[in-house]
């Protein structure tokens, strides 16, 4: 069981937690602009990143706050921790095949 | 106002006082009592703009909590649930207050809600506490780990529960926490507790 | 019956009190102290159990966790537990064992015909026939089926409890052997929690079993007793006695099995205590000092009663006071197996042979056995094994220097013991589940640590292949210091803490020794006796050569298709030996044919520990509203809705389901019907940016609705399909209340948190749960108004408080707000009060409104009346795959905002003529009532069960017998339904009717709503 | 020059001590160049490759495994097979593989232990039971046996259970597919590559694929490990690692993929003959051949490839096990371990030709793909022969997630009202 640092509350248990995919995809502001190719994209593709992803979880038992981690989807290591609307820190690339 | 006979607790249907007495057995290693049901306001507002939070600090007659922190006024008790987020506790019912804060609190963005009616609270003490809790909530409640006058949002098994370590005396007395839980969990928490109180010997507490 | 086996002295039993138990229906005597494998030795049984496959006759191998044969069925009726570890179980008096997997007795066991046949049943063989006929499959598999398992699984439900638990610690050292015990006090003498966790009933790892070994100037398990002792005072220290480490989690989560009470006579259970207990431990760091498994010798029919490990021997003798034969050959490639030797010949045991594969014997065992005088044979092997249920002798043979032959059809020797030591395993499961990297130790023959998957934990002693007991109590306490330093504990005083000091002879591990991982016979391999590898499964060297041959060329084909390693021991004596034959065979270095992965738990866990106490009424909360009791003690039946139980309907006397719901349907459209809705969702919001946000969640438009005022909302996830519908009021300038389904409450919450805080910061918009603050009171029917008006001053003619509106006012003298909306179709009004007063109100509502014969309702009657005015229910008409222009509810989507979901509709094939559309349907004959799910075709099919597919054109959503039009309705969505009005459609049943209905439109009553309106 | 597998030769064998059973598979070097390469060597991907050269004469053809062949979520899965899928497209898709699977041991003369033993899936209140009616109608009118058994005829057909459930989720009732079961996995992956083989398939084990070469929009072969090789139509049958691969083609996915875990008990006598499959509780069960009690749990809800599954998961699984079968809380867990699946917004597959001319996708299964093995890899065959979707797989193309045709198999939706 992961063990989450909540940008809140501190490190809780991930079953305080739940899960939200990849983040930093921003709805379009136009919707109807878009041709169905582009709003398929933004609906359904997923990076689905095997290595360093960068997820939102929000801790739903504690805060309820949305926030953003960067972790490791093969050795589930976190490597950070950020507030919605923040920028991405530098990581280090992480290749698997 | 209505009469004050006419309200339910959340653990009514459980005939509590039946069987209650007034205090632990030393062989008991822990003790639960239903709390009165609890008068609560849920505040929300954004610590930064600087008005809104001291209208509500000199409304409320204290320095709104930092995260995991519960302050104590006059007659009321803040628990800082997020970073927005707050819940005052009163004895007494809660609509002058929440008159009184939305005044102060004016035009500003911010929620003044009114929610006690659902959640209830039980109380947990006894030289087992810490174990008993540890069997349906993933916090460490060590004291190195959660201190008097702590405030921490998790679960209890299966429902969500607030905790606050409300005093911890070495003796054989031990911790005492006080626990929310949302008023349709509260049976369900409270056969939970007492179920798993089981090895240690409970004693229910009037 | 006397021990005959039992030694006169010596051991870690309490000869005083004698325990009585049975195995296969006789009784037997042994000692606090004893494990049941002890016991049954100390009675002169070695033969407990028939193998797998060939039921071959087998008896106790090993002293510990890794036992591969000696399963038993432990207890009886509702107690019994299948494949118990003989070796594990502690004696308690009273204990009933019985062999399994053997019929009519162990002794005489039909299954045993299997052994005889042997030849026909290589690795494999079942997927090679059993194929014709085809349809005779089954008929074999149920003989293989039953010719399977091993022991019996309870048939009465489980009458004990369980218990789990969290727990958090600075360390956790797993194995309370002697580097274990080193880094316990290393790292709990510096204040940090640390958690010992030791799968046995005593700490000391294999110094329960040592001769001669001294530490720091004490004898061993003096040491050790100083050492618990010490742990016990530290108020910092959990001591897990009993309890084994079997699962490694991400981020330092281990999981971990306490016996608490399996070791006592079931007399002496304390029912308030569990039988087992999860924990489940999170820690910053751990130590894994689990120690090492001793692997046997793979030579020609190596499987007997009788033979067993040497260390296992060794054990017996010291541990346990038993004599585990009167004459053994003890086989060894290592000096360290020599200890067996001198522990068998010291006890009265004769040994009349030490074959050692090593052409020139050495070591300080060695030594010691050479000055015992007992005969050694160099460079010897044994070659075969003569007896049925118990060794009765062997012959061993010179090997060539390759060891690849032996010479000569060997010498027979006279024995009922024999043991063999084949080097020795470290345990390193928890390390490797970590994702630690294994290399391979060519001077030690075994996998040890490498590069750990985590720096957080730590290997010491035998666990890390340090197997002597100086450089193992170093490591551990060099890793007690570091761990607990390492989550920022430094160890106290200004003297560097030194190790723990170890002296004796016992103490220098086991080399030197000559590896070889299969022992030649004089007969070819698989031609004449068998090679076990892996002993419980029946696994031959042969049958890894097969496996090879045919192509299965991976280590984990080989193990999959032999079932090497597949046990219920997965292999811990038996899997290096594998590796090293397909190594050979395979012509590669060992290191490269790998190892298997390795997975949890190191050994079986209960399945009742993972439960706990979350089975039975604590499964998963029940949720009831503040009405519950009231509900409970008038007749209500009631209907999980996720986690809530909600009144279905309220049963009176005599009546059936039916009959109930007629009765309330037709109370409500003529008179009067209270319904509990408290469960509802109701999310409270405030904030300037509230209709924006509204706006936005809604496909309908919300800008224009006044305080007092409220409206339908129907709510789409991204993808267009509708997601959830209610009742949404304006409090307040910038205040609503939004109402949502039962099951979806806290889904919607969740939906819109997401979108406020990830999507839309700068929304100021506050959102706040206040489902269970109100209980909700639906008042409906012709006198609802007329009834609530003998409760609140407040105006209720229709001018003063029109349908729509919301008004807050108190009710009995409770602050109330009330909701003009209907659901049902009639004049209704929703009376939310705070919760604790629910009850009374509704009492109060039950007792006045006798008048006009109110009648409670249940949700069945609800979804009738909705029903009949076609309103639909989220997740009833709608799956998930449902937009609001299937509904027909195109109005509800606003074509000037956006809002989410909104794009998805303008996809290509939203707009498909053939999507499912909602429409009414009605039955030919209006006493037939369609059942809910029923599927629907334009024509009869020939059969209601068509050999191959035949087009359908929709499903019944909903379906109801409606007492007030006096017939039978139906919700359906049907394939361009709206288009077809009036054509006839076909359900086709799984009883063989088929019945005939007529698409019609789905709003059945009062279609200009005047009723609600009134 | 092919032994073929039946009593006689088995027997002939054991009289020679089985010293001369031929390989069940070559291990060839790749060669530099292929009509078809398959990306993948499980179930799907064998099996594929298998109907490309008995269907479509297509021999000339290579299956490139990364590790060893069966050794992902074929190996790893609890083996049910069933087709009573809820809608059309879905139920054709299914009853397509269940068809298959009913003579598949013949065909491949190799015993895959099919056995049909039934499939129940479980009822634990009125909106359940509704859903069940209306997929076993559906699946009826679909050509699919199908029926729904009430609470007596749960207890009848697996006597185990204890319907009441320990009060909390009583069992009102199931559907039940006589016809669905389980077949053992591994023997599923070993007999397509050894009929494979025998039809000239190169089976190139250790070999991953490490990207592609692309012109003109189309495809024109793969890097791999042992070098590159030449191909004009690349069948991707990935599993976990489908996003992986599409990201290395140039185009991306809508799955996610996610940690699923399982695991089995020790081996006991004969005690459970059906397969029971319970979503209220999340939990499904069967007894395997060998005894051991089989059981699937649920997934982590994160992007895992970490293939092992988390402790809560366990918890939740084995405790829904415990309450449907009190007689089991005795028994014990001996293996647990994890595999990756890869989930589609609707629950359904992908079988899809790709913005890549010439590059198939075969993906999406999420946690139910072992079922679809022999079907699955018949209509891709057809997809890579033909550079066409077979009628049955044309639903379940990419182009779905654009065009908004979804196959919404996740079943009942959330219980409202």
């Amino acid at each position: 069981m992961l063990l989450i640092d909540c940008p809140y509350c501190g490190p809780r248990a991930e079953v305080e937690f739940s899960y939200g995919n990849e983040a930093h995809i921003a709805r379009p502001l136009q919707p109807e602009a878009l041709d169905d190719d582009d709003w398929a994209d933004y609906l359904f593709m997923k990076t689905n990143r095997k290595g360093v992803m960068l997820e939102r979880w929000v801790h739903s038992h504690g805060c309820r706050r949305w926030f953003n981690v960067a972790r490791d989807t093969v050795t589930y290591e976190i490597l950070a921790v950020y507030p919605m609307g923040a920028k991405p820190p530098k990581l280090p690339e992480r290749s698997y095949l | 106002m209505p009469e004050e006979t006419l309200r339910l607790s959340a653990l009514a249907s459980l005939g509590l006082a039946a069987h209650a007495v007034a205090a632990r057995a030393p062989e008991q290693g822990i003790a639960l009592r239903e709390l009165p049901l609890p008068a609560l306001l849920n505040l929300r507002l954004d610590p930064k703009e600087t008005a809104a939070a001291k209208a509500a600090a000199r409304t409320l007659g204290l320095l709104l909590p930092d995260l995991g922190q519960a302050g104590l006024a006059k007659e009321l008790v803040a628990y800082r649930l997020g970073p927005d987020e707050w819940w005052i506790k009163m004895e007494g019912p809660a609509a002058a207050l929440e008159t009184k804060l939305r005044a102060a609190l004016g035009d500003s963005h911010a929620a003044v809600t009114e929610i006690g009616e659902g959640w209830a609270q039980i109380e947990v003490s006894g030289p087992q506490a810490r174990s008993l809790l540890a069997k349906g909530c993933p916090l460490d409640f060590h004291p190195r780990a959660f201190a008097i006058g702590e405030v921490k949002q998790s679960l209890l098994s299966k429902a969500d529960a607030v905790y606050r370590l409300i005093s911890d005396d070495d003796d054989a007395s031990g911790a005492l926490f006080e626990i929310t839980i949302r008023r349709s969990f509260a049976d369900y928490a409270w056969r939970w507790l007492a179920d798993a109180a089981g090895e240690y010997g409970l004693a229910v507490l009037s | 019956m006397a021990q005959r086996f039992r030694l006169s002295d010596g051991g870690l039993i309490d000869r005083k009190t004698t325990l009585s138990f049975t195995f296969e229906g006789r009784r037997y005597r042994g000692h606090p102290g004893d494990s049941l494998a002890s016991a049954l030795l100390a009675n002169g049984v070695h033969f407990v159990a028939r193998s797998f496959k060939y039921h071959r006759p087998r008896g106790i191998f090993a002293a510990g966790a890794e036992e591969p044969n000696a399963l038993v069925q432990l207890g009886e009726d509702a107690r019994t537990e299948p494949n118990l570890r003989a070796t594990q179980i502690e004696l308690y008096d009273g204990l009933a064992a019985n062999p399994q997997h053997c019929w009519p007795s162990l002794d005489f066991d039909v299954g045993g015909v299997n052994d005889r046949l042997a030849r026909f049943f290589p690795a494999g063989f079942y997927y090679k026939t059993f194929m014709w006929p085809a349809s005779m499959w089954m008929k074999y598999e149920a003989v293989i089926r039953q010719a399977a398992g091993l022991g019996k699984a309870p048939s009465e439900a489980d009458p004990d409890s369980y218990d789990k638990t969290f727990a958090h610690a600075d360390l956790l050292v797993v194995g309370g052997g002697p580097a274990g015990l080193a880094a316990a006090l290393a790292a709990a003498r510096s204040g940090a929690r640390v958690v010992l966790a030791e799968q046995d009933a005593r700490l000391g790892g294999w110094l329960l079993s040592a001769a001669g070994v001294e530490i720091d100037g004490q004898p061993a398990l003096e040491w050790v007793a100083a050492a618990e002792a010490e742990l016990q005072s530290l108020p910092e220290v959990t001591l897990l006695k009993r309890t084994q480490c079997f699962g490694v989690y991400d981020h330092n989560f281990f999981a971990l099995n306490e016996r608490v009470s399996d070791h006592l006579p079931l007399a002496a259970r304390d029912p308030r205590l569990p039988r087992q207990r999860l924990w489940k431990l999170r820690v910053k760091q751990a130590v894994f000092a689990t120690g090492a498994i001793e692997r046997p010798l793979v030579f020609r029919d190596n499987d007997r009663p009788g033979i067993m490990l040497a260390s296992a021997a060794e054990t017996y003798v010291r541990r346990y006071g038993v004599k585990p034969g009167t004459k053994a050959v003890v086989f060894t490639n290592n000096d360290g197996g020599y200890g067996a030797a001198l522990a068998l010949h010291r006890a009265g045991t004769k040994v009349a042979a030490v074959v050692d594969l090593r052409e020139a014997p050495e070591g300080p065992l060695t030594a010691a056995a050479q000055a015992a005088g007992l005969d050694i044979f160099a460079g010897h092997a044994v070659i075969g094994t003569d007896g049925g249920k118990r060794i009765a002798g062997c012959r061993i043979a010179p090997l060539d220097e390759s060891g690849k032959r032996a010479f000569g059809g060997g010498t027979p020797l006279d024995c009922d013991l024999l043991v063999s030591s084949g080097g020795w395993s470290p345990t390193v499961h928890l390390f490797a589940q970590a994702k630690g990297k294994l290399v391979w130790d060519e001077a030690q023959a075994c996998f040890v640590p490498g590069d750990p998957g985590r720096p957080e934990q730590r290997s010491a002693g035998a666990a890390n292949g340090a197997f002597d007991l100086t450089t193992g109590l170093e490591q551990g306490h060099a890793a007690g210091l570091a761990a607990a330093a390492a989550a920022g504990f430094k160890s106290k005083g200004r003297r560097k803490p030194a190790p723990p000091k170890a002296a004796g002879d016992g103490t220098m591990g086991f080399l030197p020794a000559r590896f070889l991982y299969l022992v030649p016979s004089d007969r070819p391999l698989g031609q004449g006796g068998k090679h076990f590898v892996d002993l419980q499964n029946d696994v031959a060297a042969s049958d890894l050569q097969l496996a090879l041959r045919e192509g299965y060329g991976s280590i984990e084909h080989v193990k999959r298709y032999t079932t090497t390693g597949m046990g219920t021991d997965q292999g811990k004596t038996g899997n290096v030996n594998a590796i090293g034959i397909v190594a050979e065979q395979l012509g590669r270095p060992l290191p490269e044919v790998g190892v298997t992965t390795f997975r949890l738990p190191y050994t079986p866990v209960t399945f009742g520990i993972f439960a706990g106490r979350d089975v039975d009424d604590l499964l998963d909360p029940v949720r009831t509203t503040p009405m519950q009791t009231w509900h409970k003690s008038n007749g209500a039946v009631f209907e999980d809705v996720g986690q809530w139980k909600r009144p279905w309907y309220f049963r009176r006397p005599g009546e059936d389901m039916a009959a109930a719901v007629q009765r309330e349907c037709k109370a409500v459209r003529d008179s009067l019907g209270l319904l509990d809705a408290s469960t509802l969702g109701k999310i409270d919001i405030q904030g300037p940016d509230a209709a924006v946000f509204l706006n936005r969640v809604y496909s309908n438009a919300w800008s224009k609705l006044a305080v007092g005022k409220c409206r339908y909302g129907l709510m789409l996830g991204e993808d267009g399909m509708v997601m959830d519908d209610g009742v949404t009021a304006r409090l307040g300038e910038w205040h609503y209340l939004m109402s949502t389904t039962t099951g979806n409450a806290a889904a919607v919450l969740a939906h819109l948190e997401e979108w406020l805080q990830t999507e839309w910061p700068e929304l100021k918009v506050y959102l706040t749960s206040v489902t269970e603050q109100w209980a909700t009171l639906q008042l409906a029917g012709p006198n609802a108004c007329k009834l609530l008006s003998r409760f609140t001053d407040l105006d209720l003619s229709p001018e003063a408080f029109g349908f729509m509106e919301v008004k807050t006012a108190e009710v009995m003298g409770v602050p109330a707000r009330i909701f003009r909306i209907s659901f049902t179709g009639e004049l209704s009004y929703e009376i939310n009060v705070p919760a604790s007063y629910g009850q009374a109100v509704w009492e109060a509502f039950m007792r006045e409104g006798e008048t006009y014969g109110i009648t409670p309702f249940g949700t069945e009657t609800m979804h009738v009346l909705r029903a009949e005015k076609g309103f639909i229910i989220v997740g009833q008409e709608t799956d998930g795959s449902v937009t609001p222009l299937d509904l027909g509810l195109e109005g509800l989507c606003s074509k000037t905002k956006d809002f989410i979901g909104k794009r998805s509709l303008a996809r290509p094939d939203m707009a498909l003529p053939d999507r499912k559309q909602l429409v009414g349907l009605e039955t030919e004959d209006p006493s037939e009532v369609l059942p809910e799910g029923a599927q629907l075709t334009e024509s009869v099919p020939e059969t209601p069960t068509p050999a191959s597919p035949v087009p359908i054109a929709g499903h019944v959503t909903s379906s109801y017998m409606s007492p007030n039009l006096g017939r039978s309705l139906a919700l359906a969505l049907v394939k361009g339904g709206r288009e077809k009005l009036g054509q006839r459609l076909y359900a086709p049943l799984a009883d063989g009717r088929t019945l005939a209905c007529k698409i019609v439109s789905p709003v059945f009553y009062d279609p200009e709503g005047e009723k609600m309106r009134a | 020059m092919r032994t073929r597998y039946n009593v006689f030769s088995l027997a002939r064998n054991a009289m020679r001590h089985h010293a001369d059973w031929p390989k069940a598979w070559r291990s060839p070097e790749p060669k530099s160049s292929y009509d078809a390469v398959i990306v993948g060597g499980g179930g799907h991907g064998l099996a594929t490759a298998y109907y490309l050269a008995k269907e479509h004469k297509l021999t000339n053809v290579a299956v490139l495994e990364r590790s060893w062949l069966g050794g992902g979520n074929t190996g790893r899965n609890t083996t049910i097979v069933r087709s009573n899928y809820l809608w059309d497209e879905s139920a054709a898709l299914y009853e397509h593989a269940m068809k298959l699977w009913e003579g598949l041991s013949q065909d491949l003369n190799y015993n895959v232990m099919f056995s049909q033993r039934g499939v129940l899936n479980l009822a634990h209140n009125q909106h359940d039971l509704r859903e069940i009616s209306r997929r076993v109608n559906a699946n009826r009118l679909n050509g699919i046996d199908s029926e729904v058994l009430d609470a007596k005829g749960v207890k009848d057909y697996c006597p185990a259970i204890d319907l009441r459930g320990g009060g909390r989720y009583p069992v009102l009732g199931a559907s039940l597919q006589r016809r669905g079961g389980t077949a053992r996995h591994d023997a599923v992956a070993w007999g397509y590559a050894r009929a494979a083989d025998a039809l000239g398939v190169d089976i190139i084990q250790e070999c991953p694929v490490e990207g592609f070469r692309i012109s003109n929009g189309r495809v024109q072969g793969v890097q791999t490990g042992k070098g590159y090789i030449e191909a004009r139509k690349v069948g991707l049958v990935p599993a976990g690692h489908a996003s992986v691969l599409a990201e290395r083609a140039g185009f991306r996915l809508p799955v996610t993929s996610v940690p699923l875990q399982a695991l089995v008990s020790e081996p006991v006598k004969p005690v459970l003959d059906c397969v029971i499959m319970s979503g209220a509780v999340h939990a499904y069960i069967s007894q395997s051949d060998k005894g051991e009690l089989v059981i699937g749990a649920g997934v982590d809800k994160y992007v895992g490839y970490g293939q092992r599954g988390s402790l809560p998961v366990t918890e939740e699984t084995l405790g829904a096990i415990c309450e449907l079968f009190p007689i089991f809380r005795r028994m014990r867990m001996l293996r647990n371990w994890g595999g990756i699946v890869d989930t589609c917004p609707d629950a359904s597959p992908i079988l899809s030709k790709t913005p890549v001319e010439g590059l198939y996708i075969n993906c999406g299964w999420g946690t139910g793909g072992f079922k679809a093995t022999p079907g699955s890899g018949h209509v891709f065959a057809h997809t890579i022969a033909t550079d066409r979707p077979h009628a049955i797989n044309a639903p379940f193309s990419l182009d779905r997630f654009r065009s908004g045709y979804l196959i919404d198999e996740h079943g009942a939706a959330a219980v409202a009202h």
